[in-house]
């Protein structure tokens, strides 16, 4: 057994907090607090930052300017963290920014099998989807089938290209500008490139004409 | 075999759920078991890695049933336990713990938007050039197995172990997670991405022959083919 | 990565439990799921390689949190329902279901000794000898696919993928697992136990390099080095 | 996705099932009595017949024999499969037995890494340890520690030999006489033979002085 595997009793300490997830968040919350680890109102903070101010929004930015001006896209396929950078798009967990981009010949997917590595600065959180153990563990695999899913046909010509998720580099799907786009804002732009556009797991559409 | 964590491939998990998205925080207490991992971290005791490794050192039992924010929650039980900031005494009756002064590096609100939008960085300069030039095939090692630790945390999935692929870039040089999980140094290393054929690693499970996969993977992982 | 039954070498499943051993059934339905397995078995639907099957493919989730009977009834309500002989709709509520006259195998009390003692031996007759004589050096194959069901059953484990070993016996010819799970017959070969030096196996995890690791392998597992 | 991964409505048929343990066994009881295949009586026999006819004692008596008998443990190493129903032990899950002999060389030590595959017809059913996921997870990467867990010391010179039984022939362990055994019957000697000294997982120890 490795030592990360013993346990005095026979029990790893996260057994000892209340069965309820709920509880149990109250009870270490309340712990942390009285040990002078935690100060409380930066909890909220943190739950605002992430509930608030970074999302998908952020990504769908990147995808628009990179449609709308050649060179803005030649430095993200280049330099993507720099690139985003100058965005102020920085911070947790977009340390490390690859720009991968879908064409005629290569559909790119995005996975983490071994956690759920994903780019919160462009991104927000992962949804809980892509955290699931069906999707670390089939994307991979067979990830046609985990696309047919999601309702993605691919180009007949098209090969899936996979990125495994394993260090610290995350990575931006780019996908294909759809045709009926042209003429469109940036704003109008980043309003079709919907969160999963930039996984790997939907392509972007234009609203239904009347909507 | 790494641990249960390592289920890239593995077949049995069914139909992904919930595919149409959500909300942020399904529940209250997802964002309240997000923010203390966050702030608790910012306490400087561990690194990344070693929060990755206390998430994979579940019992498969608890891993396979907590969902997504009960796997952090109870990996962060463990670590501050294994830390000694708590004991388990303090986990089953918080309200048993004497009131203490705040810890020197307690995140205050103010420094939250700072902390969480600088980021930290793992490239770290390295003496010597990269091995492997784009383009190369290499072949990763033949066990998941961290060299350094017994049941050590390692980034090489299990499905790609042994196999040949062609590196198709490098991300410079970056931290070790193999050694920094457990407070052996940084140990960086070059970083490249491998690309593999889907029929290298799936044989006759492979989907679509002309599909691939890529993988980061540092330079220990690999050697020359 | 077949399955989550593939568990061998696996780490973070802690202390064994319950050493000192206790009675043959720890509890009384703990007897009756394994009565009505072999019952419902002994109607000749399915084989033992369909029942292993059926276990091995409970959704992860499922196989960690049940207890081994639990496993087993699962599989079995699995088996009924694949075969025909039960509804979702039954499963749910048995009152529901018309009471059926007998089937033509149901096993009466009176053959159960008869049945059980009986068993059923696995060796059939093929034609060419075995290709591996004792002390030859094969190497288990790459993948631990089943090469003729897309994520299908076989008895190759994972940790003993793509590693060299020594013929250390050969156990006749017997029926092929891989095939006989799927109802694509029998497909009989001949069956070796082959031992890989534990350092083979495990690389950097190995516990003590003099130790080695004996499993039974069907001739298409393995190829000549 | 396999076919067997795929169900309709997303839940596999045993979901169906009432959820404590005692109530889904009774409920399929109910529907496979009315559904004309299972005789309730036939399930009494079975339960008897493990609980009752076969057990370790029979592994035990095997074990003595061969100490005992130098041509029965010729016959045993050999052809262990038909010596054993030449004793009438036969049946299920005991189709294809090997014998293999601990030695001041080598400690043999069993177990199932993909299930529980076990000699029922010498050693009854197996033993709850012996079907955990610790068991199967760890005897195969890490005997020496797992023995010690069970309290068994080996000799400096014994090197370990795991068999994991992936097909359908059952490993029996016959362990070393141990010293002090001298002029013991046969009934006497298979009365020190417990059953995990036949897994591999004990060593047979000679009673305590005065019990």
């Amino acid at each position: 057994m490795s030592e990360f595997d013993r346990h005095p009793g026979g029990r790893p300490p996260h057994s000892h907090l209340p069965p309820d997830p709920a509880l149990r968040v109250m009870a270490l919350e309340t712990l942390l607090v009285r040990k002078g680890l935690i100060d409380p109102s930066a909890l909220d903070e943190i739950a605002d930052h992430y509930a608030n101010r970074v999302g998908p929004r952020n990504g769908a930015i990147v995808v628009a300017k990179s449609w709308l001006d050649p060179s803005f896209r030649e430095s993200l396929l280049r330099d993507a963290t720099g690139t985003v950078s100058s965005l102020g798009f920085t911070g947790r967990q977009g340390e490390h920014i690859v720009a991968v981009e879908n064409t005629p010949d290569i559909h790119n997917i995005v996975v983490c099998t071994l956690c759920s590595c994903y780019p919160w600065t462009l991104l927000g959180l992962p949804p809980a989807w892509y955290k699931s153990d069906a999707y670390r563990s089939r994307t991979i695999r067979e990830p046609r089938s985990v696309l047919a899913e999601f309702g993605v046909n691919l180009l007949q010509s098209q090969k899936v290209r996979v990125w495994d998720s394993t260090a610290e580099v995350r990575y931006l799907v780019v996908p294909m500008r759809p045709d009926g786009t042209e003429g469109m804002t940036e704003d109008q732009l980043a309003g079709i490139i919907a969160r999963d556009c930039m996984i790997g797991t939907a392509l972007p559409r234009l609203p239904e004409p009347g909507q | 075999m790494t641990r249960i964590h390592d289920m890239g491939g593995r077949f049995g998990d069914g139909a992904i759920a919930g595919r149409s998205g959500g909300r942020v925080f399904e529940e209250r207490w997802h964002a309240r078991a997000l923010a203390l991992t966050l702030a608790a971290g910012a306490l400087g005791h561990w690194n990344i890695d070693m929060s990755r490794h206390s998430r994979e050192c579940l019992p498969p039992k608890d891993y396979q049933r907590f969902s997504y924010y009960e796997k952090w929650l109870a990996a962060l039980a463990d670590l501050l336990v294994r830390h000694g900031l708590v004991t388990c005494g303090e986990l089953s009756d918080p309200e048993r713990s004497p009131a203490c002064p705040a810890h020197q590096k307690i995140l205050r609100p103010a420094h939250v938007a700072t902390v969480l939008g600088r980021g930290l960085t793992y490239t770290r300069p390295v003496s010597g050039a990269a091995k492997f030039a784009n383009g190369a095939m290499v072949r990763t090692r033949r066990h998941t197995a961290n060299p350094l630790v017994i049941g050590g945390h390692t980034r090489l999935p299990a499905y790609a172990c042994g196999r040949r692929g062609r590196i198709v870039g490098c991300h410079g040089a970056q931290v070790l997670p193999d050694s920094n999980a457990h407070g052996l140094g940084e140990a960086p290393e070059w970083l490249y991405s491998v690309e593999f054929a889907a029929a290298e690693l799936w044989g006759p499970d492979t989907e679509n022959p002309d599909d691939t996969m890529v993988l980061d993977a540092f330079e220990s992982y690999l050697e020359a083919v």
